[in-house]
């Protein structure tokens, strides 16, 4: 192998994988890319249910920023008043972290209803509502925020520590660390991957989603209330930013910060679309964005060796600012070349952004 | 976040005598001889409770106001467009002291300065560089001398990387691993000292040492305010085998910080006593590489109610009484700082007040090269 | 008579839904005050918003006495008017320019978010060009300067609108992305290239003589003249050239725009190399007054003209008039913050809920049994539809 | 065919049902026997679909009642109508593209293995034997939008079948299929009313109701005007109660005077959305002065054709040429310079824009050209002039001109279309179903400016599914069958069964007669051409 790696470019190729590997078995890279990916994933997921029923929903960025907030503030409070509490020994839940979460799930549907009122009732443009969300998200929690000046915090959920002989297996070791060793929320992602997944093309809710985001009034016409629906659909999409909203502020961190969902929101609904409206699919489009951050990080802190290490810290040197910048800008870049279609157009489900005007009705 | 964090000149040499207006011991009953003052503060881009500068700076000045009387009011600029019309609503308003805080804002300071003689501004982290005519000079030749040609503004800078070189120093002596990390938000000046002066002080203890160090975001209100990449950073060296981590971050630090607490790792807080304004995370913060904004600015505006102002860019750093920058307390941690290391703390701060220690030595503290 | 009528039902949602976000505003600012464990406050709404108007315009409607009580008291100070209305207007100047950038793209069927890098990229470009013609006479830089500014801002524009014409990647999406790229590339550029030696901070070069020059006022720039220049030309090209009524029919209905043999692929990249022209020259007008560009520039006007744009219904004319609002809003919260005490923060919630009860237009016509037209932009139907969608 | 009169198995009483400025349903009494196939017949616009959709529950009545065995009921949506054994296989399909035969079939009637998982092995069986019991093999995991408009029809059919409907509605069901395709579905609906289940049968097309009906409902402006037994009943009778008065609806075109070719198409190929050649190397010519017509069920390329002809859809091999001049894989500005003018087939989608006033579609393919135009700069005075000549030249009535075209009526809205297209200067006239649900006098108009431009010398192509209007209007006719054109011939003398025959097979005479009986032993999903 390491003969190869004197090869031009593709030496500086294999090099590069060479690297990957070494970063992947040996590092925190794969726990890392998993836990940075959960936010995203769960914003995604809450976008599939939005856009597989028909509703475009950009305001995922401010359902995530409100439910953090609220998650925050609700797990702050119950901490205050009950301190004492013991957290479990897997997780580290507590009363406060458990309402904290069910708080976060809240405040993300009761936002999606907004988003679905304004949508399903009001037949509003569903991109202004999605960007009235993220405005007033925005707004309101650094409003409430700058008011409340939160000194406390309920502390976080622990990650899970898998048993030693399990992370210490030659090879796969890491993966065991990669899905394991990290807190129940990150954890549930790939459950819920799963569950969609499986829901979205094996169920009868999956099936009368899929037509109604499709064909409205197909479903209509045997009988399936499309507006109904799209309701249910939406509301339970919130549950998903609720969930993206506590990891930021009660599992992955412990304060809340205007502004800390720092485009997440957004890169979900990329990740959405480079996974073709599929659960799984979006879960590896956010694996791959945070990958690539995780990545980045990874190589400013620790370069490659050989050639490719020479090369990389020779760019370093003499462009230091652009070099480092390059790598934080890399899932933005790669999110944008998967938009215009290096990996193959992606279709929208047909009827996505169109309100439903039942027939008969004005 | 904040719009811009706090800046010194590169050379922090003999600028200006430090101020004697900062031994003033602050108090918290009005003192019969100062005048009450009305003391506004134009805040940098960003939020106000950015458990830093912007913070800190107001903390200051309004503790200032407290001590002679007087009142004090707030500005959090919105935009880099506004800062002169929000310097100009407390001129409209009769203010005797406006307080600027960051860099950025320093030119419309000094403009402003200027057209108001009668009252006094005083600029956090701004170094007042003006031509022989007292404008702000486009071209940084300073040929002007600030402190005659506009009596009634003095720039503060604080000398970031004094603190950052005792951080340092404490990183290398507790780490086992012999790989220290620090996070930065944005590589603005003041970051940069910091960690520059971790990186001298660090090597000063192990020449050997590796330091890790990342900046969080070019845009300053992701890299000061984006937590969990903060912490994913953090992450990332303590898998690298870092096992003492300085955040140089703002609120992005609070992520790092946190991430060493559940690695049972030091983190070293900075700014502020972290200790303090961080309790939930004060079990793992060994101590901040402290720059004493509030103090200082309190002790600056308060030299305008006993007219002791001084004019011109005054330099904080450990040289000044009481000094202005430094660690801060152990608190519970303090087992972990042996007489060994203390010793070594207190030459480099003997060699940091004397001047003969350059905390941003053999590695220079510029902005280009991160 | 008929035209007065045909202005009020123009303006009465977009007003009422102001009304409205006020008087909501105020339940925040009472119910907030209250739970933070000040006393009961109801007059707290009334000084905060006083106190706005009087800094965006220098009226004073309030006197407020020792004791926190206010007492009806009209008065005008002239100076403080003048030096108020400058204020407004200045601050309102880009926000004009970037209501263009995002209103302009409506008229296509386009939602160009990408406002912020736009600005970001004219800025940088007007930064580096007005510092390479910084010794030119002023009439000269600050026109070769400002033109730099609105070029780079249009080729950022080009960029989406290009990837939307020929790859079918939805603007909303990339232009997000975009955003966050222009802070990546630009720091670095001024970090690794355009950083001068001497300030503290890494910044461009001054731009000498392409600073914009101050017509009145302390900030009343060429800025000003421009954006309030911008306005009949936007409406005349829109509305009264054969290019607009091709971005218009292109907006309204893409196929049949293309059955009249218009281009919509090339229209799309026109109409968002147009947005980025007019957030570009956003950008130089805020750069030209700074001096230089420093590596951490940030600015929020790129996104603000999203409300400005939905506030003034896509129309040039209604852009004016929101960014006057919003332009005044800016000017005259630090007095609102001193007067007041209330999180600044307060401001972006009533501009968003301004944008809430303009979504939500068919309820206000209902509630308030008013015929009025419609205030979305009917071509915003079309992105929506584009979304997700494939090539035009 | 003859029934036993046995209770009704559905009646509606006194249905009434008023939309803004139209009363769709005006008192109208229906009653439906178990085991009937009930045809209802009507204009376009008389009111069929808006009655079969109160009764499916998708609009309710102003007034009147509906009685399902006897017993009053109200039906609250389609979900009840379903639950009461009512299914409605729409004018326009209601399925999901790009779901599976079996996934449309269970939409909403779903076979479940547990409360919350599909039982896709269930379905398929029940599926499957359902097909085989109306004689039809079909493969459940085919994706619908594969599928022929045909077997898409079958698939509807399945649907109602799958929900157990005692009385099945279907409308249209027969427009967009070949002669062929009817008579597979004929076959399948007369199999169930065997079984007992009661058809309604919307149809305008006189020779299929008399041949499938046992009884015929007529409706003419919303009120019942009779009701006949095909036995006693022919088409002449029922075309006069359907329209009210006695028709001959042909326009007196006169003579051609054909000239020279003025549009010339040459082996061109053309490929459909989803990749497949659609048009497969058809060559024809038209001569100014003559209107030339395509005549063809739809799907055979047409419309692919219509697009590659005006520069909306590139062809991918052969020329054409208008006027001498090569215009191959020109755009539409090109041809319009080229001189040629073109009317949509759907004029929401192409020919109007619904939300600019009329006056500014009334200059939508000039827009740039003088008068209406100097230089970039819009006149708007030229504009207005022209809106006003146009307004009353061709009968548009609107409030004024600057109304949003939206707000017209489909005729006026298609008359200014046509006033738009007819009036350029221009050699080469595309008409592609220029009087699609337009009512009688709107279409005499029309009919009448189109000879007025043959006349003029303007070389026409009219493409139109309608038979009739193709032979009433063309000089010749061109039939297209599966992206080619199988014949041409005289249109003055052209037979309609001729047509009819090579519309449904290709083929003539003897040889189509074959294709036909051949055709029907054919099973299985056929693919579209
Ligand atoms: N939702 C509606 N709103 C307003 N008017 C309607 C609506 N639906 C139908 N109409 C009007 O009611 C009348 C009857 O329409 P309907 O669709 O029932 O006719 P039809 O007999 O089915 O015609 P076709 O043969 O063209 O299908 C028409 O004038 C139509 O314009
Ligand atoms: N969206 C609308 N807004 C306002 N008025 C409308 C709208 N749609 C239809 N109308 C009005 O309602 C009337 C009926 O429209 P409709 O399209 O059913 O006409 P029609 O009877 O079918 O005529 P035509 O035979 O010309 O199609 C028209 O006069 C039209 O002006
Ligand atoms: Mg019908
Ligand atoms: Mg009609």
């Amino acid at each position: 192998m390491e003969v190869l790696f004197d090869i031009p470019i593709l030496g500086f190729v294999l090099q590069f994988i060479a690297y990957l590997i070494e970063a992947v078995t040996t590092t925190n890279l794969a726990p890392q890319t998993l836990q940075l990916a959960t936010p995203i994933a769960l914003g995604a997921l809450c976008g599939i249910m939005n856009e597989r029923s028909g509703i475009v929903n950009i305001g995922i960025e401010g359902m995530m920023l409100t439910a953090a907030f609220v998650g925050f503030m609700v797990a702050m409070l119950v901490h205050e008043a009950m301190p004492q509490s013991e957290p479990t020994a897997i997780f580290g839940f507590t009363p406060a972290l458990v309402i904290g979460i069910l708080a976060a799930i809240g405040a993300g549907m009761l936002v999606s209803a907004l988003h679905a009122w304004l949508c399903v009732t009001v037949r509003a443009d569903q991109i202004i509502s999605g960007t009235v969300i993220n405005i007033i998200a925005l707004g309101l929690t650094g409003y409430l925020n700058r008011l409340i000046q939160p000194t406390g915090s309920a502390g976080t959920l622990d990650p899970f520590r898998p048993p030693e002989f399990l992370v210490d297996l030659p090879v796969v070791g890491w993966i065991f660390r990669m899905f394991l060793a990290v807190g129940p929320i990150t954890m549930s992602v790939i459950v819920f991957v799963i569950i969609l997944q499986i829901l979205l093309f094996r169920s009868r809710w999956g099936l009368r989603t899929r037509a109604v985001g499709e064909h409205p009034r197909a479903a209509d016409t045997v009988g399936i209330d499309v507006l109904k629906l799209r309701y249910r659909n939406v509301i339970l999409g919130g549950i998903f930013a609720g969930l993206a909203g506590a990891w930021l502020t009660l599992e992955f961190n412990q304060s809340f910060q205007n502004g800390m969902t720092a485009n997440r929101g957004f890169i979900a609904l990329a990740a959405v679309i480079f996974g073709r409206w599929t659960p799984i699919g979006a879960f590896g489009g956010a694996l791959l964005f945070m990958f690539s951050e995780a990545l980045g990080i990874a190589i400013r802190s620790n370069p490659p060796e050989g050639d490719l290490g020479v090369f990389l810290s020779g760019i370093q040197a003499a462009y230091p600012s652009l070099y480092n910048n390059a790598f934080g800008a890399m899932p933005y870049l790669l999110t944008l070349i998967v938009l215009a279609g290096v990996v193959g157009r992606s279709v929208a489900p047909a009827a996505v952004g169109r309100p439903y005007v039942k027939e008969g009705a004005s | 976040g904040p719009g811009a964090a706090s800046t010194a000149p590169s050379a922090p040499a003999s600028v200006a005598p430090p101020s004697e207006a900062a031994s003033e011991a602050p108090s918290t009953e009005p003192s019969a001889a100062l005048t009450p003052i009305k003391v506004g503060v134009v805040t940098d881009v960003g939020q106000l409770e950015d458990k830093s500068f912007n913070q800190s700076s107001n903390e200051g000045a309004l503790a200032a106001a407290e001590a002679t009387g007087g009142t004090h009011d707030v500005i959090v600029t919105q935009a880099i467009g506004d800062y002169a019309a929000n310097i100009q609503t407390f001129i409209d308003a009769d203010f005797d002291v406006i307080v600027t805080v960051g860099f950025l804002i320093g030119t419309d300071t000094a403009i402003a300065a200027k057209a108001n003689p009668d009252i006094k501004f005083v600029g956090v982290d701004q170094g007042v560089c003006v031509d022989a005519e007292g404008v702000p000079d486009p071209t940084f030749a300073c040929a002007g001398d600030a402190a005659t040609l506009i009596p009634n503004y003095q720039g503060i800078v604080f000398a970031e990387a004094q603190p950052g070189y005792l951080a340092g120093i404490v990183a290398a002596s507790l780490s086992k691993t012999g790989t220290i990390g620090a996070v930065g938000g944005t590589n603005v000046p003041a970051v940069v000292n910091y960690w520059r002066g971790y990186e001298n002080g660090a090597k000063s203890v192990n020449a050997d040492i590796e330091v890790l160090y990342q900046e969080t975001d070019p845009n300053p209100s992701v890299g000061f305010n984006d937590q969990a990449k903060g912490r994913a950073i953090a992450g990332q060296f303590i898998g690298q085998d870092a096992d003492v981590l300085f955040q140089i971050a703002g609120l992005t630090g609070v992520g790092v910080l946190e991430a060493a607490c559940d690695a049972n790792l030091v983190g070293i807080g900075v700014d502020v006593d972290q200790a303090v304004s961080l309790p939930n995370l004060a079990k793992c913060i060994v101590t901040s590489a402290e720059k004493k904004l509030k103090d200082t600015v309190q002790a600056v505006v308060t030299s305008v109610a006993s007219d002791t102002f001084q004019a011109g860019t005054v330099v904080y750093d450990a040289a000044s009484t009481p000094p202005a920058i430094g660690l801060s307390d152990y608190h519970d941690n303090a087992a972990l700082i042996t007489p060994e290391i203390q010793a070594l703390l207190d030459t480099a701060l003997d060699g940091l007040k004397a001047g003969t220690l350059d905390p941003c030595s053999p590695t220079k503290c510029t902005v280009s090269g991160t | 008579m008929t035209a007065l009528r045909r202005l009020w039902a123009l303006a009465v949602i977009p007003i009422i839904s102001i009304v409205l976000a006020l008087l909501l505003g105020s339940l925040l600012i009472i119910a907030s005050s209250l739970a933070i464990g000040e006393s009961l406050n109801l007059l707290l709404p009334l000084i905060a918003y006083e106190s706005l108007l009087e800094g965006a315009t220098g009226l004073s409607l309030l006197d407020v006495n020792a004791a926190g009580v206010p007492s009806l008291a009209f008065s005008i100070d002239p100076d403080r008017a003048a030096r108020a209305l400058t204020s407004t207007v200045a601050a309102a100047a880009p926000l004009v320019l970037t209501g263009l950038a995002v209103g302009v793209g409506f008229k296509a069927g386009l939602f160009n978010i990408g406002g912020t890098g736009q600005v970001l990229v004219g800025a940088f470009v007007a930064a580096i060009v007005g510092a390479a013609v910084a010794d030119q006479p002023v009439p000269i830089a600050v026109t070769v300067a400002l033109a730099a500014g609105a070029l780079g801002g249009a080729f950022y524009g080009f960029i989406p609108g290009a990837l939307k014409a020929f790859t079918g990647a939805h603007e909303v999406v990339s232009t997000i992305m975009l955003n966050s790229l222009a802070f990546f590339i630009i720091v670095g550029l001024v970090n690794d290239i355009f950083k001068i030696v001497g300030p503290s901070f890494a910044r461009t070069a001054d731009v000498g003589n392409a600073a914009l020059p101050v017509l009145f006022g302390r900030n009343g720039t060429v800025g000003v003249l421009i954006a309030l220049a911008a306005v009949p030309i936007t409406w005349f090209l829109i509305y009264r050239t054969t290019l607009g009524f091709e971005i218009r029919t292109v907006g309204a209905n893409p196929s049949a725009a293309r059955y009249a043999g218009m281009s919509p692929r090339r229209l799309i990249i026109l109409t968002m190399s147009l947005c980025g022209l007019f957030a570009g020259l956003a950008g130089s007008i805020e750069i030209l007054t700074l001096g230089y560009y420093p590596a951490v520039f940030g600015t929020g006007i790129g996104f603000a003209g999203i409300t400005v744009a939905l506030l003034g219904r896509a129309h040039p004319v209604g852009i004016l008039l929101a960014a006057l609002l919003l332009g005044g809003m800016r000017a005259g919260a630090p007095s609102m913050q001193i007067t007041a005490n209330i999180p600044i923060e307060i401001i972006d919630v009533i501009q968003g809920l301004i944008l809430l009860f303009l979504a939500a237009e068919v309820v206000i016509r209902r509630t308030f049994r008013i015929r009025a037209e419609r205030v979305t932009p009917g071509e915003l139907g079309t992105v929506a539809k584009t979304y997700g969608e494939g090539t035009v | 065919m003859t029934q036993t009169v046995s209770a009704p198995a559905l009646e509606m009483r006194g249905i009434t049902k008023r939309y803004p400025g139209v009363v769709a349903n005006d008192g109208i009494d229906l009653e439906i026997r178990p085991g009937e196939i009930h045809a209802l017949l009507g204009e376009n616009g008389a009111g069929k679909s808006t009655l079969m959709n109160i009764l499916y529950g998708l609009a309710t009545p102003d007034a009147g009642e509906i009685l399902l065995d006897d017993t009053a009921v109200t039906i609250a949506g389609p979900a009840d109508a379903i639950a009461r054994g009512i299914s409605m296989v729409h004018q326009h399909f209601m399925l999901v593209p790009v779901l599976s035969v079996a996934d449309n079939i269970l939409l909403g009637e779903e076979t479940m293995a547990n409360p919350i998982f599909l039982d896709r092995r269930e379905a398929h069986r029940r599926i499957v034997d359902l097909g085989k019991r109306f004689g039809f093999d079909i493969d459940p995991e085919m994706k619908v939008e594969s599928l022929s408009v045909g077997w898409q029809q079958r698939v509807e059919i399945l649907k109602a079948l799958y929900r157990d409907a005692r009385i099945l509605v279907l409308d249209e069901p027969t427009a967009v299929l070949t002669p062929q395709e009817t008579k597979d579905i004929f076959l399948v609906l007369q199999r169930l009313a065997d079984e007992g289940h009661s058809i309604i049968f919307i149809s305008h097309k006189l020779f299929e109701v008399l041949e499938i009906a046992d009884r015929i409902t007529v409706i003419r402006r919303g009120q019942v005007v009779g009701t006949r037994i095909p036995s006693e009943t022919n088409e002449d009778d029922l075309a006069e109660l359907m329209v009210g008065r006695n028709v001959q609806l042909v326009v007196d075109r006169g003579e051609s005077h054909p000239a020279e070719p003025a549009l010339t198409v040459n082996d061109l190929r053309v490929t459909d959305d989803r990749g497949q050649e659609s048009v497969k190397g058809v060559s024809f010519e038209v001569r100014a002065g003559e209107i030339f017509g395509i005549a063809g069920v739809a799907g055979n390329g047409q419309e692919e054709l219509v697009e590659a002809l005006t520069g909306l859809r590139s062809p991918t091999a052969g020329q054409v040429s208008v006027a001498g001049k090569d215009v191959t894989r020109h755009g539409p500005r090109a041809l319009q310079q080229a001189g040629m003018s073109f009317v949509p087939g759907d004029r929401h989608r192409f020919g109007l824009v619904l939300s600019f006033p009329l006056e500014d579609n009334l200059i939508l393919t000039q827009y740039d050209e003088a008068p209406y135009s100097r230089g970039m700069v819009r006149n708007d005075a030229a504009i207005r002039a022209w809106a006003k000549q146009a307004i009353a030249e061709y009968d548009i009535r609107t409030p004024s001109a600057t109304v949003t075209a939206g707000t017209l009526s489909g005729g006026n809205q298609q008359k200014a279309v046509v006033a738009r297209e007819f009036s350029r200067k221009l050699t080469t006239l595309i008409l592609d179903q220029p009087t699609r649900g337009l009512d009688v006098g709107s279409i005499e108009f029309i009919h009448r400016q189109v000879v007025a431009k043959r006349d003029a010398g303007a070389a026409i192509l009219l493409v139109s599914a309608e038979l009739d209007e193709v032979l009433e209007l063309s000089d010749r006719v061109a039939v297209m069958y599966r992206g080619e054109i199988v014949a041409v011939v005289d249109g003055p003398t052209a037979e309609r069964e001729d047509i009819g025959l090579l519309m449904a097979t290709g083929r003539r005479g003897a040889a189509a007669e074959a294709a036909l009986v051949a055709a029907t032993h054919v099973t299985g999903p056929g693919v579209e051409a």
